[in-house]
């Protein structure tokens, strides 16, 4: 059923409907309303689960590290700092092959401190073996967390699932969503079931010692895990289709692309803004279009470059850099080209840090300086006037 | 795919340990012991059995010669000897 | 006699004393037993893939998670209504417990998890190669508190573990020694008869890190004790409730010459008694605050 | 597309305010989006939400800088700072302030004084004016109807706040339609 | 003076010979020798400073925080976990401009548990606005530890280093070295000074709030500055050069390329038997050569180009990935060419995680590799019978 | 009258406790001072760039490391000669302490610094969004504890900070309340006239998170203290030594009513009353064993 | 290159967060101030100044309205007044 | 190139025979590498360490898998582990064992017996063969000599100890020269 609710609301209510065992989180703005929500669910009758409040994300991360090894549907979220602190835990459950569902409401990285949106955060984990999934709106943000349990606890698949949502602009935002029936994501959701688990019956010996023996052949497996992965999203594409009569993408959505000119990659929730000024643009007769990027883990490589061989020039918009490279998402398309017998102008624009405002005319911008040179690292939207002043060394 | 990382339990015993044993190992004289128990207590690598006076005995693959039963033994009954000792 | 459940073949040292306090702490506790273990001596050495010791369900996730990880499987035996049958013993060193792991594993206090926590305190980081923890003594020299020209070694006092447990007002916190195996067994028995958060501190020497003789490691967990250097005692809700009583309070001394971490406290000179005056006062402290001595 | 802008301070339920007429769009039929402006304020502190309101899916996130429409839900805001600015021409503000003290004249913009304060003290028995405020948007810029807001009350509220809402609403429509209808 | 000497004894000297003011880290394999030979000297009167062992890694990055914005040069050294603990804090440290110099001793990271090499952790860093430098031999760890300080505190960088070097390969190996005099280092490298600092003479806020209007312009000057840096870092180069009679390179190693045909790219220590692989190979007549990559952030892309334009296939080795995505090098550098003009074709392999050795063998199987088709993740070394046995799901 | 050292135009809540403890905090220790804070209110709300209020040196870095940084900044000191002329504050709420940043307090502590710490316990993540922290009290309803049909809000009762604090035997340990501005002076002057590490509790009510009327944040502060819920005391190297005695020591509930966090425990039903009845034993458990009453 | 990203001191002093009273405002009568100094204390807003009994004052360009110092003055010499009141 | 595999407990100075070597070969002016198996051995648990010995700069750096020569500081290490394993043809192996104690044979390898155990009990007072056996390696390999072992020796231990050390050293060369010398 459909409701005007808050984005953090509507995930906590998605997270609800999968019944995990156990929730444990600790509060960072911009993720705390979906927690909050939680609690009230737990504390009201709403929702019989395990609720920890703890006292730091590490140890967040650690108490549903510990509920999956012994076999229970966990969930935590968490953002920026609070992610940092975790990642030694995140790192862990990937590697124990753990499906975890933890959402990343993305805000900026301090210093200075910004509570505000931008995607460093989930960024700086893109090689610690999470699935990672960007959702543009609301409703996406409650279809892939549907999804992402799923996903997690496929036992093909074993690995955790992170659902990033662009903090305030999404978690913040109220938009019409609809809410599946319980009955529909339990014949979606099977019932939690490891394998191997923590259990007196059974015992077995997890997360030991492996030497350089051993352990190499486990990246490999994880590595080809998340390419066999792109398989099964798929199958459960048509699943998640059927059960709940939503269309939904699972790698990115293409927009416009067929005969594009131009084309903006880009993440998450700027994507409408750019499909809006696409639609213009094509009014005023301009061949663009647009992609927007879910899947960032695993990286459909092939898939991306099936959909964009065609196109003569490219720009990339991410919001987040490697400080010292470049924007980490465009450095990923520059090499997916790289080699290629199509291969078009790639360009990488970085905006939106800190939550500057990425505006319709930012967006015009870029398809513009597409017909200029290359730039590899263009900032959009800022200060001057700051920067002259405040520059000290030259 | 997914590799196996997780052990079975128990299957250090593959490794005989007996061989860090650096000169010197324990004889169980099985003269005085008043069947206490606590040299099996405290072995540290919990290879020490027995049940009755004068029936404790160490399983020598795994022993590492540390000579905490022969201190520990009220009664003295556990000497280190020279490893090549018959015992 | 019990099952065995840490088999051999094992890793530690040649009379380590953690292998001996963990033995007893397993066994005793019995099969129905969930263990989560800090990274540290005791769990390198025991889970080396493909191989474990383990014969009960256990796991390491990290060095400094390990109360957090314990809580996770507590509160999933919960939702499993599983955590009448199960125990859960999480356990680590002193560095996992007193540094690194303090918050995680004061958290899991506060929130009241059936958990038995154990620290093995060796006194260092024994698994790294014996750096200084906060439960490395004063004057013990260590790689990273090293005697020498301009050092008597480590410069501060142990933490007070048992009183920083006993502070979060918990059902049961103890100490307790590998020099005394039957004790121990006894205040876990107890331990785990209650329900809510134990928290079992036990001395466990280390041939290498103290640098004594591999037959020696019992016995220096019992001269801690008579020394008075380290009362073993129990406090329940946060009022101390027993001590182990002495008959007579033997010299620091006794307890640290057998030790090559100390012996530069015995070098002839000044400095080095003054050094000791203030090992034995620590004593006297502990004897005069625990009531050590009997009668 | 339609783009409203809402002053308050912190406490004094922009975000709600924002939802409210959000809800009612949706009731409708129709698409709207609300957000906060995403700052970290205080109690007391001037902060803002903002609301579009489109008859097609709203896609752009990006913050309103020329609104059609603004709310000033606490009038003591205009001190020292422009709630007017960037407002499209021909657009309309709705200022929570006793009725007719000098509503400050803008180009182009229509100024319409509420008296929120006033209007709601007698209903809920202590000044919150932004209920009465949306009544009187409603009946004003037409863009949401009056039962639409009441349904959305209805669904967010416990029956007895939803009630007393309602009459606030009520109160702003007719106070609106008296006053500034043609 | 030359000295046989293990790695991080060395490292050890040339951190005294800095004469840091404070020095805080936290034990963990293979970082631990360094740190306890700092121990040693100060125990030992060798060494004024403020040694203070803390109770974690995020402690130890935070009291080199601290120490720095009070004014002080400090250090400090990890590996791994440690790492990812504290990343928190090292984004922190670079967000405050504190130009700190921190020694990676490069492990790889949990699960499973692995104290052996690889390029996993500082990888995971790579966003950070971290300077990063990565070292083949001791002498070399010598070198940029004495380098990294400069250039850390020079007033137009005011950027934190980290010298990556490989965990026991080179932290535990002993060789000859040479050790510079004191007067020399002293020469080299000026008092620490900082221009704004905690000082209750002229108090200031650091580490404050920065919100839409100003925290993007904080990246931007970041990322201009590691491109600044490149300037700098080549002038320092000579200021080397000149004050210890030594060349260093520092930005990359060419090795071999001017006629080279087929290149392998690498970083650290694997590079001593590429080199020395390249040398058996030209023997033989082939033309093969090597790149040895140094300063990974700035990563100096357009002098790479320059580098390796002419060459017509490239290989990138990467001991780290991105799960999920490629090695981090591989991409970096098919990013690099792509676009480009001229566009080798760039292989991608994955060698020595967890300290999987890589052997002359694997070199040349790479070399031949680079013949057929071109492979994007391919991984050295695989123990085929245990991933047989061992792949339980397909 | 002292130098004012927080400019106004802060953006704290209007009756912010925390803003008139962290006044008297900065304005009695002085110029000479650098101040290190967690984030959370006082430093989100006195920090946005271009501005800030502090008129000592003042850093934030992060929520958790705190005590850590003050520690490298005394090192610095140390280094630099200058430890004799200047004093370090670090001072963080309730959460950055007791929570998120006990561990490297902890650490502190047991390395002996000389950095008076400053704990602003407003009993929850306020800047957050009032969740519940571990000094969140027994009952009281926040974001992450709410009442509802199945939670009378908070289920634990609060972290002992002060008796953790004293356990690890530091020089001073003291708890105070922005309801007692005079006292709380006397315990800062005294704090910084010792050398070595000083903590300090400071209650500081909290309209927003409380949920009481901005102009009752002192009485607030007093009541705490008048029904014995919150005892103001002080710890000299783990030893007890003082505590503001009451003439009389007024029941909870005075404490308890004008806050709304505790509203639905005066809901007239069974499970309310054993709830209050919890609270006063609470009350109970300190007048008697910190011998609160007079006389 | 160094954007700047540090404060000076005191400059929050630019905010006049006087706006933020919600109606009321405190009056100081100056009729039975004892100069405790009480108030002075106690302002969150640290923007009360005084020194003799009687000439205790606020800054209303910061005052928050809280009413604490009307509150706690223990000679009830403050008095929290409608904004719209002359003081 | 020469490549050198030192087998022995952990504990028995594996590492510290490797460095002595490689100090040695460096003070000829020659180039050596010397590093352990990187393995977390504790005390007892066998470990191993490597040197390699060249008249230029080594440059690499991966692990010795067919040494020319071995070194087994703990015969008793060779129990169910193939010590031998890889060894070059030519190749040559110094064993600490008693005199004659069956030596085991080896296609195409030397084996050489040498009681260092025996001999440094005499020296030290108790049983540290390893710079006996560093001797007897000079001795019978050439790949370093006697005095470089010597000058090493005293450069990296205090003066006692590198005095009873260069005995070793000494007892072993000659050792190996009455008992193997051609
Ligand atoms: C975050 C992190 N930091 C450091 C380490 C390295 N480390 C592993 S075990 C250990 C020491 C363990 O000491 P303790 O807890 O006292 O146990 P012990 O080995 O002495 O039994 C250290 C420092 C790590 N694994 N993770
Ligand atoms: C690692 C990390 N986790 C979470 C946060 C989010 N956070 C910032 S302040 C804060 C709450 C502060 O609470 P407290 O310490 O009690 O101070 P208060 O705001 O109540 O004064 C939280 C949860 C953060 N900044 N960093
Ligand atoms: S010597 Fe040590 S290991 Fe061997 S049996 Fe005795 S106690 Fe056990
Ligand atoms: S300790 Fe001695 S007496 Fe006791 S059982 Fe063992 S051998 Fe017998
Ligand atoms: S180092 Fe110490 S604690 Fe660790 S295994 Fe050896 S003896 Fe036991
Ligand atoms: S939320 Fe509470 S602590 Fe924070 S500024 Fe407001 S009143 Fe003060
Ligand atoms: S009302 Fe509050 S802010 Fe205003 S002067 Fe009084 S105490 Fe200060
Ligand atoms: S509190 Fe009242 S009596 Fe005291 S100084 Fe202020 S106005 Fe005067
Ligand atoms: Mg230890
Ligand atoms: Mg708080």
């Amino acid at each position: 059923m459909k409701h005007f609710l808050e984005g953090s609301i509507a995930v906590a209510e998605a997270v609800k409907l999968c019944r995990p065992g156990v929730i444990s989180a600790y509060p960072i703005t911009p993720q705390t309303h979906i927690v909050e929500k939680l609690a009230d669910f737990v504390a009201n009758g709403e929702l019989n689960t395990e609720f920890l409040n703890v006292e730091s994300e590490h140890s967040a991360a650690s108490v549903v590290l510990g509920s999956l090894a012994a076999g229970v549907r966990s969930y935590t979220a968490s953002s920026s700092q609070g992610l940092l602190l975790m990642s030694e835990v995140l790192y862990n459950i990937a590697g124990l092959r753990l499906p975890l569902v933890i959402t990343c409401a993305n805000r900026a990285i301090s210093a200075p401190l910004s509570i505000w949106n931008d995607q460093q955060d989930s960024e700086a984990l893109r090689d610690a073996g999470l699935i990672q999934l960007y959702v543009e709106s609301i409703q996406e943000a409650v279809d892939y967390h549907l999804y992402a349990f799923r996903l997690a606890e496929d036992p093909r698949v074993l690995l955790p699932v992170m659902v990033c949502m662009d903090g305030f602009v999404l978690t913040h935002a109220y938009e019409a969503v609809d809410i599946p029936q319980q009955e529909n994501v339990d014949a979606f959701l099977p019932e939690f079931k490891l394998q191997e688990k923590l259990d007196t019956k059974e015992p077995i010996s997890m997360g030991v010692v492996a030497d350089a023996r051993f352990y190499m052949e486990t990246r490999y497996a994880i590595q080809e895990t998340m390419r066999e992965a792109q398989i099964i999203m798929k199958e459960m594409k048509h699943e998640f289709e059927k059960v709940f009569e939503r269309e939904i993408y699972v790698f990115f959505e293409p927009y416009c692309l067929e005969d594009a000119e131009k084309v903006i990659i880009s993440r998450g929730s700027v994507a409408g803004t750019v499909k809006d000024v696409v639609d213009e643009m094509r009014k005023e007769g301009k061949k663009v279009g647009a992609l927007k990027l879910i899947s960032y883990r695993p990286f459909p490589a092939e898939k991306l470059y099936e959909a964009l061989k065609g196109v003569p020039e490219v720009a990339v918009l991410d919001r987040a850099i490697s400080l010292g490279g470049f924007g980490p998402m465009y450095t990923e398309f520059k090499a997916l080209f790289q080699g290629k017998e199509k291969s078009p102008k790639v360009s990488g624009f970085i905006g939106g840090l800190g939550q500057r405002d990425i505006t319709k005319d930012n967006i015009r911008e870029i398809y513009e300086k597409l017909e200029g040179n290359e730039v590899s690292c263009h900032f959009l939207n800022l200060n001057q006037e700051y920067l002259m002043q405040a520059r000290r060394y030259t | 795919m997914f590799v196996k990382i997780i052990s079975k339990p128990g299957t250090t015993r593959e490794y005989e340990t007996g061989s860090w044993r650096m000169g010197l190992k324990p004889k169980f004289l099985k003269e005085n012991c008043i069947g206490c128990d606590l040299c099996a207590l405290l072995c540290p690598e919990g290879v020490i059995t027995g049940g009755e006076k004068n029936t404790y005995q160490t399983d020598y693959s795994y022993c590492k010669g540390c000579g905490i039963c022969a201190e520990e033994c009220p009664e003295k009954d556990v000497l280190m000897v020279k490893e090549e000792e018959e015992v | 006699m019990q099952d065995r459940l840490i088999a051999p073949g094992h890793a530690m040292c040649a009379g380590c004393g953690q292998s001996i306090a963990a033995r007893i702490v397993v066994d005793t506790a019995g099969p129905d037993t969930i263990v989560v273990n800090a990274t540290g001596c005791l769990e390198v050495s025991t889970s080396l893939f493909p191989t474990s010791s383990w014969e009960v369900p256990w796991i390491h996730s990290l060095f400094e998670n390990t109360a957090a990880v314990a809580a996770g499987i507590e509160a999933a035996l919960k939702s499993q209504g599983k955590q009448e049958e199960v125990k859960v013993i999480a356990q680590a060193g002193d560095g996992g417990t007193a540094d690194i792991g303090l918050q995680a594993l004061s958290g899991m206090w506060e929130r009241g998890h059936d958990v038995l926590y154990v620290c093995y305190d060796n006194a260092a980081y024994m698994n790294t190669g014996v750096q200084r923890s906060s439960l490395t003594p004063y004057g013990a020299s260590t790689t990273t508190s090293p005697a020498g020209s301009h050092s008597m070694g480590n410069p501060f006092r142990e933490k007070d573990m048992l009183k920083i447990a006993a502070a979060h007002h918990i059902p049961y916190a103890a100490s307790a020694s590998a020099g005394y195996p039957r004790d121990l067994r006894r205040k876990i028995k107890k331990a785990l008869s209650i329900k809510g958060p134990k928290y079992l501190h036990v001395l466990v020497p280390c041939p290498l890190g103290w640098r004594h003789e591999t037959r020696l490691s019992v016995k220096l967990g019992q001269l801690a004790v008579k020394t008075g250097l380290f009362p073993m005692v129990e406090y329940e809700y946060g009022e101390l409730t027993s001590s182990h009583k002495l008959k007579e309070v033997l010299n620091v001394e006794e307890y640290l010459k057998p030790q090559g971490r100390f012996a530069h406290l015995f070098e002839d000179s000044a400095e080095s008694r003054q050094h000791l005056k203030r090992i034995q006062d620590l004593s006297d402290y502990n004897v005069k605050y625990y009531g050590l001595l009997k009668g | 597309m339609k783009e409203i802008s809402i002053h308050a301070r912190a406490g004094q339920g922009a975000i709600t305010v924002a939802a409210l007429l959000g809800t009612a769009v949706f009731l409708e039929g129709r698409y709207a989006l609300a957000f906060p402006h995403f700052g970290a304020a205080r109690m007391g502190a001037p902060m803002n939400s903002f609301v579009r309101i489109n008859e097609r899916p709203i896609r752009i996130r990006s913050q309103i800088y020329e609104p059609d429409y603004i709310l000033v839900v606490d009038s003591t805001l205009m001190r020292g700072f422009n709630v007017f600015q960037g407002m499209k021409k021909g657009g309309a503000a709705y200022i929570n302030q006793p009725e007719l003290k000098a509503a400050p004249v803008q180009e182009g913009i229509k100024v319409y004084s509420i008296p929120g304060d006033e209007l709601s003290s007698k209903i809920f028995g202590k000044p919150m004016g932004n209920t009465v405020l949306l009544g009187a948007f409603s009946a004003g810029s037409g863009e949401v109807a009056l039962e639409s807001l009441e349904k959305a009350v209805e669904e967010k509220f416990p029956e007895k706040i939803a009630r007393l809402n309602k009459e606030a609403f009520r109160e702003g429509h007719n106070y609106f339609t008296e006053k500034y209808a043609l």
